[in-house]
């Protein structure tokens, strides 16, 4: 039996489909719904709005730094409360403050996490297990309305009169618990909406890891051992171990620093803190007890914000796992090492936090052990990239629009991940630490990085999706703009970075002119006379170049809103529920899956990734195509010649 | 896994076994932390009746293996948080100061 | 080594003013070298395979691709060189920073004290030692604290700009007042978060005399990014003549008792 | 559509899926609790290395633990008696040990809120010598006078002074470059709304005209508008208010939360802050090396002089003797133990240790007679000595605030726990007739959830009550 008869199978028992299901009321349907399908989708709209908010709140806050002493334009001016800008209408250091502080909350725990994790996962991990739907479909549910209770609350703080949070996405007490305190009531501040509004959005994890886990562990489907699942799966079950335990530690310092900003303890709080008056708190010395440690908030924050620089990049590895072995047509090289890779990784990430905290002065044993495990870490990583480069070797490469995302994040996430290398070495991260090189860094991993990883999935399965597939078109007018603008925005950050300039300057360095007035191309020279009237150009230049590329991404991002919305509708249909000609068992299942998922029970005959198979009819044999039919659920992986001559 | 009401008796008659050994273990923390104010024997007592919580009431005397991977997975993240935080605070260039 | 170093240079890395800041450097450009190296075989390996497996090129993959264990000798060198950079450089390097501390009479020490949004340096004077301070009298006139009582404190003084002695080991001791803040010398390759409550120590030797800015290093406020203060590496003499020039007048310290308020002007 | 494994184990991990699914959650739960206990860890071995904080050992009442930790063990027995009974098909006797488990919640709770209680109502003070003084019945009424002026933040002004008034609130009129000027009114938010926009239409006409003729000299942005008034009242008056609500106090002028400052006197009927029964004396971190110089013994035994602060505290004082006495009596067995301790020391060649001597309760000293002083004098603390006060509560110090975190949030398990048990125990009667198998599935897992929370309590025992 081949992949069409399935295929022609499906079909006609869909069109039954909603003959044997009562309809559920809209609300029921679309917006309280258990189904991981919707839930996905719900997921995948909100994050993306979420995206978009953190991209706007970006374009502010670079325009700060290109221009200074420019007025904000009317088109960025429009969204946000007049009162936050100075008399001249330029962007203040509060205003800068906050958007960054806000920039980094929404963009990794509204926006890529919830992609990544909440949309692809629930759409892709079910169906790629061959499970009917997550283990606990009301969970899910409730996962996903906490992350969005979560959303409303950040969102709406920057309703509120002190305006959003404002200490930096980290939050370091004793900034962000003595930041807003001259407000009259304290419950009624950005900085207090922020913790809420994170531990609603711990919440939802932790339930989101707990379901996934159970369902990864125990709903795949017959045939399905653990050497057979789709690398995307394995991801996902690394990702939400790495979840369930590193989040609730942040959770204790959400709960902490609640407690001193409301019920007035010093957790973080040391003793004799003395403001001066310039700050926004009274004037003399603060009245709490002290004996509180900022370094306590610090550990508890990075045991999580480390793990969770791999739950946002695993995902997007794993989704990259899933498009290139299918447009190389050739199985992914190295599959049991990749696994372990990550698997190591996710051991691994726990231990290497402190690598965030070098400045802060740290003993030489302390000191050993992070730099240590921090190099270590490198190597799993690597593994992973040096698989998926290998993987190319002896393919035959289709450029089709998801491909292009795929391949681009390859030399960028290479970029990323290298440039982690000299932050690992202590002395060295002495002097990088908190300068745009470090900015860069981790930029390239998660912005050219994830999101191109994420960009490729929406593109690979939207079909399933909706049954229809995105411009082609389109696809290369938001792909090409946005690899360059990319790469124009964070490029010169590592030459500023080295140079010193440090992050969270609102004025972009004006102030430090020593080091942002340094001289990179001289007067007179072929950039001078480009750019510059043939003024030399300086390292604070490079501010507006950046920005000028900030806007490039932004326009290249309509093609990609039009395209989305547009095929959603209008889109060419796919040819079948396989468009791409994939093996894995989501595939399997008609395109916009029934509640349920699968019309005839799945099985896993095969690896996920067989393609090219010798003596095979085409040149991709699925996990779900009858083949040897001696696998039952719980045995260990056949000998790979079952697997490979089933036909 | 079947459970015949001869198992339950004898299941039952452990539980109670068990919850006594708790509560003397109760008293003994007490009379202990009276004598001396000695924090290890008062965490090791805590630790030998956690562990017959989990053991007897939480049947991890007789739990799949996946269950086992999954706790002492999480054991050792919770005492590496513990243990690293604090090696991170007696190992400083950092000193507290009294202000 | 000049010629490795050209990484560096064309990474726009400024130029170093302390002694172990040309390892700093060294290692620095040693990273960069694998990374460049790592970057380069992986872009050319990348590129060779977009144009010879395209689809058109190569209409049938190959079920096994590569086969030889390039890969693992690859990883392995890597892990190799890793090992290396981290044993042979980056331990004994900060282990240095974190143990040695110099000592004797010629080490110069500073107090670098951090506040919403400007830095004190607290100078211990000819005594060497710091005198004591208290949060509860800070006040405009003291803004440290410092208990003028004190013994140690009669010969202490205030300075807005980081001073200090080529070619002399020095200690800066940096805490602050109310937030988290930083001290940043990037020509010293140095950096050290001035956390409230707690006093940490970073040692370095300039090499060269100049002038420079240094950073606040840790969002601290609307006011973070103007948080500029100013380092002065002198020539020997010209700092003990500035020194004794700040010192509060000997005539003072010969009477019985220092009056708080005249010291306190130095600042 | 079925989930598979939901009430059957899947064969080959042995297990369904709420059962992994509960050991995930409690696995999450072990870091929660683990990162409280490593925050325990990290405070207690900061205080101990802070020279005027000490870890306040042994201030819990043992009793109290001691019952809550029988109760929550007990308890954790009933639940697996009761799941027992589940797997027997004996809904009833089912029902009642569940019954006994959400009883034991109850009781639990109700301890607790007992113990909560009295930490709200008992008090310390830490004076500027970081001498601490604790005791029950404070009053920390502060009285300003001759209040002349009155600084508002337009954007957070409430009007909550004005309650604070003694008397009829005055009128007030604007301050226009140092004299009051204009009507006179009643204060009022929309009052303050009204001047402000006012003032601000002013503003954009001058800048409006500004713009036409072509200067720029009168700046004008949406955003900028009124931030402060000040007000004259038309005859100076006080107030009357409790310390801790508000901001700020200066000798010269208070601070309201919105931001309002009131500039006068503080009174001479409040010089301080009264505490009415002392009975504890902590005087470890004293300044100095000399106990018996300490601030405490200045101002114990004062009396307050005004009416106000004695009224309601009769229980705590007998009233044959004053205030003056206690104190005395308290000083002169203190200084005779101390006179003891260094003979003690003389004798044996050593440095005499005050130390145990500096923490001390009142209520178990003895005179030479034996006769217990068993009552409690009462201390007015001038409010520049006061360097803190508050109630037990996190605020105090890092103890308390440990405390509160890590009990009330084991609090809230018990609650969610002994709510999802009732559910089960009293509310799925049809679910369990339906299908008991899956029904004893579930009363499993909320089992481990409660035996979880018991386990949480027997370390916290320890180290809050005992250690």
């Amino acid at each position: 039996m081949g992949a069409e008869v399935s295929t022609a199978e499906t079909e006609e028992v869909h069109a039954h489909d909603d003959d044997h299901h009562h309809e559920l009321p809209f609300w029921k349907k679309y917006v309280f719904s258990t189904d991981h399908k919707i839930i996905g989708y719900q997921y995948a709209i909100t994050a993306l709005i979420f995206l978009f908010v953190g991209f706007y709140l970006m374009m502010v806050m670079r325009w700060s730094i290109a221009h200074p002493d420019k007025e904000l334009p009317g088109i960025l001016a429009a969204f946000l409360n007049k009162s936050w800008l100075n008399d001249q209408g330029m962007v203040t250091g509060d205003l800068y403050n906050m958007f960054g502080a806000m920039h980094g909350t929404i963009m990794v725990f509204l926006g890529i996490v919830p992609l990544a994790f909440g949309a692809f996962g629930n759409f892709v991990t079910p169906l790629q297990i061959g499970a009917p739907d997550m283990a606990f479909p009301r969970l899910n549910m409730a996962s996903y309305w906490f992350y969005f209770l979560g959303g409303v609350v950040m969102l709406a703080s920057f309703m509120l009169p002190s305006g959003a949070a404002e200490a930096g996405w980290t939050m370091y007490s004793p900034l962000a618990t003595t930041a807003q305190l001259d407000e009259p009531n304290l419950w009624w501040t950005g900085q207090t909406f922020w913790l809420f509004g994170m531990v609603f959005l711990i919440s939802s994890s932790l339930l989101g890891a707990v379901n996934f886990i159970t369902t990864i562990i125990n709903l795949r489907c017959r045939g399905m051992t653990w050497m057979r699942m789709p690398f995307f799966v394995w991801a996902m079950l690394v990702t939400g171990f790495l979840l369930l335990l590193a989040f609730p530690p942040l959770e204790v310092a959400a709960i902490m620093q609640i407690m001193d900003r409301l019920a007035g303890a010093s957790f973080f709080i040391p003793t004799g803190l003395n403001f001066s008056g310039a700050g926004s708190v009274d004037a003399g010395l603060l009245d709490v007890a002290g004996g509180g440690s900022p370094l306590l908030y610090q550990h508890l924050f990075w045991f999580l914000a480390h793990p969770e620089v791999y739950v946002l990049i695993l995902p997007a590895i794993a989704i990259v796992g899933e498009i290139l072995p299918n447009n190389i047509r050739r199985p992914v090289w190295g599959y049991k090492s990749m696994v372990y890779a990550v698997m190591v990784l996710g051991f691994l990430a726990f231990i290497v936090w402190a690598h965030h905290m070098y400045i802060t002065g740290m003993g030489n044993v302390v000191s050993t052990f992070f730099q240590a495990t921090t190099v270590i870490i490198s190597i799993p990583s690597v593994i992973l990239l040096t698989c998926l480069f290998i993987s190319l070797w002896g393919g035959s490469i289709r450029f089709t629009v998801p491909m292009l995302w795929a391949l681009a994040f390859l030399p960028m996430f290479g970029i990323g991940g290298l440039t982690g290398l000299p932050l690992a070495f202590n002395l060295i991260d002495l002097h990088l630490h908190d300068t745009y090189y470090v900015i860069a860094h981790f930029h390239y991993v998660v912005a050219p990085g994830t999101i191109f990883g994420l960009f490729a999935g929406i593109y690979y399965w939207f079909p399933k999706a909706t049954g229809r597939m995105m411009n082609n078109t389109l696809g290369h007018l938001h792909f090409w703009p946005s690899l360059i603008a990319m790469n124009g925005i964070f490029m010169p950050m590592f030459v500023q970075g080295m140079a010193g300039f440090h992050r969270r300057w609102y004025d972009g360095g004006a102030n430090y002119d020593e080091i942002t007035s340094r001289i990179i191309f001289d007067e007179g020279s072929f950039f001078a006379n480009l750019f510059k009237d043939g003024q030399a150009i300086e390292m604070i230049d490079l501010n507006v170049f950046m920005t000028f590329f900030v806007w490039v991404l932004c326009i290249a991002q309509f093609p990609f809103i039009f395209n989305f919305f547009y095929s959603i509708f209008k889109g060419r249909k796919a040819d079948s529920d396989n468009p791409w000609r994939a093996t894995t068992l989501e595939w399997s299942a008609p395109n916009k899956p029934p509640h349920g998922n699968f019309v005839t029970e799945p099985v896993a005959y095969r690896g996920p990734y067989e393609y090219s198979v010798k003596g095979h009819a085409t040149d991709y044999t699925p996990q779900f195509e009858r083949g040897d039919d001696g696998v039952i659920l719980g045995e260990e992986d056949p000998p790979a010649a079952a697997q490979n001559d089933g036909h | 896994m079947e459970y015949t009401p001869e198992k339950i008796q004898e299941k039952l008659k452990t539980f109670w076994r068990v919850g006594i050994a708790l509560l003397a273990c109760t008293v003994l923390t007490v009379v202990v932390a009276w004598i001396t104010p000695s924090v290890a024997v008062g965490l090791a007592i805590a630790t030998f009746k956690v562990w017959l919580v989990c053991w007897f009431f939480m049947h991890l005397s007789n739990e799949k293996p996946m269950i086992y991977k999954v706790m002492a997975y999480t054991v050792f993240f919770a005492i590496g948080l513990m243990f690293l935080t604090l090696l991170a605070l007696y190992d400083p260039v950092v000193s507290r100061v009294a202000h | 080594m000049q010629t490795l170093g050209i990484i560096n240079e064309m990474l726009g890395l400024p130029e170093v003013a302390s002694e172990h800041g040309g390892m700093v450097d060294h290692l620095l450009e040693m990273v960069h070298w694998l990374m460049l190296v790592l970057l380069i075989g992986w872009s050319a390996f990348f590129v060779y395979c977009l144009a010879r497996f395209r689809t058109k090129k190569n209409p049938k993959a190959d079920y096994h691709g590569v086969q030889g264990h390039a890969s693992h000798h690859i990883e392995i060198a890597v892990v190799v060189v890793e090992a290396v950079l981290l044993l042979g450089f980056a331990f004994p390097l900060w282990a240095q920073r974190s143990t040695d501390y110099p000592s004797g009479p010629d080490v110069v020490r500073v107090r670098a004290v951090a506040e919403q949004y400007k830095w004190t340096m607290h100078y211990p004077g000819p005594d060497n030692k710091f005198g004591l301070s208290k949060s509860d009298l800070i006040s405009g006139g003291n803004p440290l604290g410092i208990d003028w009582e004190d013994i140690n404190a009669k010969d202490d003084f205030l300075y807005t700009e980081l001073v200090l002695p080529v070619n002399r080991e020095c200690i800066v001791t940096v805490t602050s007042k109310d937030v988290i803040h930083n001290l940043s010398l990037h020509p010293m390759r140095m950096q050290q978060d001035a956390i409230p409550g707690s006093v940490s120590d970073m040692w370095f030797k300039p090499i060269s005399t100049g002038r420079w800015q240094t950073i606040c290093g840790q969002l601290c406020g609307a006011g973070h990014g103007g948080m500029v203060g100013y380092m002065e590496v002198m020539e020997e003499k010209d700092f003990d003549a500035w020194y004794k020039e700040n010192v509060p007048s000997a005539k003072e310290e010969k009477l019985p008792e220092a009056d708080p308020e005249k010291s306190d002007k130095a600042s | 559509m079925q989930i598979p494994f939901e009430v059957k184990p899947r064969p080959d991990t042995g297990l369904w899926n709420a059962k992994l699914g509960i050991w995930l959650f409690l696995a999450s739960e072990v870091m929660l609790f683990g990162g409280l206990f490593s925050g325990y860890i990290f405070l207690r071995m900061g205080a101990a290395a802070e020279p005027d904080y000490f870890w306040p050992q042994g201030t819990l009442s043992v009793p109290f633990g001691f019952i809550n930790t029988i109760i929550l063990i007990l308890s954790s027995v009933f639940v697996v008696v009761a799941w027992l009974q589940i797997q027997l098909r004996n809904f009833r006797k089912f029902q009642l040990w569940m019954g006994l488990v959400v009883l034991c919640a109850v009781v639990f709770l109700v301890n607790k809120g007992f113990e909560y209680h009295a930490k709200f109502h008992h008090y310390g003070i830490k004076l500027s010598d970081n001498s601490i003084v604790e005791g029950h019945g404070i009053d920390d009424t502060i009285r300003y006078e001759g209040i002349n002026e009155v600084t508002i933040d337009v954007a957070r002004f409430n009007g909550k002074f004005l309650n604070a008034v003694v008397g009829d609130p005055p009128e007030f009129r604007e301050v226009v470059d140092g004299k009051p000027s204009g009507e006179a009114f009643a204060l009022s938010v929309q009052k303050v709304r009204s001047i402000a926009s006012r003032i601000d239409d002013a503003a954009r006409k001058a800048h409006k005209v500004s713009m036409e003729e072509g200067s720029k000299d009168v700046g004008w942005f949406p955003a900028m508008g009124v931030k402060q008034l000040i007000l004259a009242p038309s005859n100076a008056f006080a107030i009357s208010i409790s310390r801790g609500s508000l901001r700020k106090s200066f000798p010269d002028g208070a601070k309201f939360r919105d931001m309002s400052l009131l500039k006068g006197t503080i009174s001479d009927k409040t010089p301080g802050l009264f505490l009415h029964a002392v009975d504890r004396i902590d005087l470890r971190a004293c300044d100095g090396e000399k106990p018996e110089e300490s601030l405490v013994w200045k101002y114990l035994g004062n009396e307050p002089p005004h009416a106000s602060h004695a009224q309601g505290h009769d229980k705590h004082s007998a009233p044959s003797i004053s205030g003056a006495e206690h104190a005395r009596r308290a000083e002169k067995i203190f200084f005779d133990a101390a006179k003891q301790v260094e003979e003690e020391a003389e004798q044996a060649g050593e440095e005499p240790d005050f130390n145990e001597l500096r923490n001390i309760s009142i209520k178990k000293w003895e005179n030479p007679e034996g006769e217990v002083i068993s009552s409690e004098p009462p201390i007015v603390v001038p409010w520049k000595d006061v360097r803190l006060y508050s109630n037990f509560t996190p605020k105090w110090n890092t103890y308390y605030a440990i405390y509160f975190t890590l009990t009330g949030l084991h609090g809230l398990h018990v609650f969610l726990g002994a709510a999802v048990l009732f559910y089960f125990g009293f509310c799925s009667r049809k679910f369990y007739e339906k299908d008991p198998e899956h029904f004893a599935n579930r009363v499993e897992v909320g089992g481990l959830f409660w035996h979880f929370v018991d386990l949480v309590w027997i370390f916290l025992f320890p180290i809050l009550y005992l250690m």
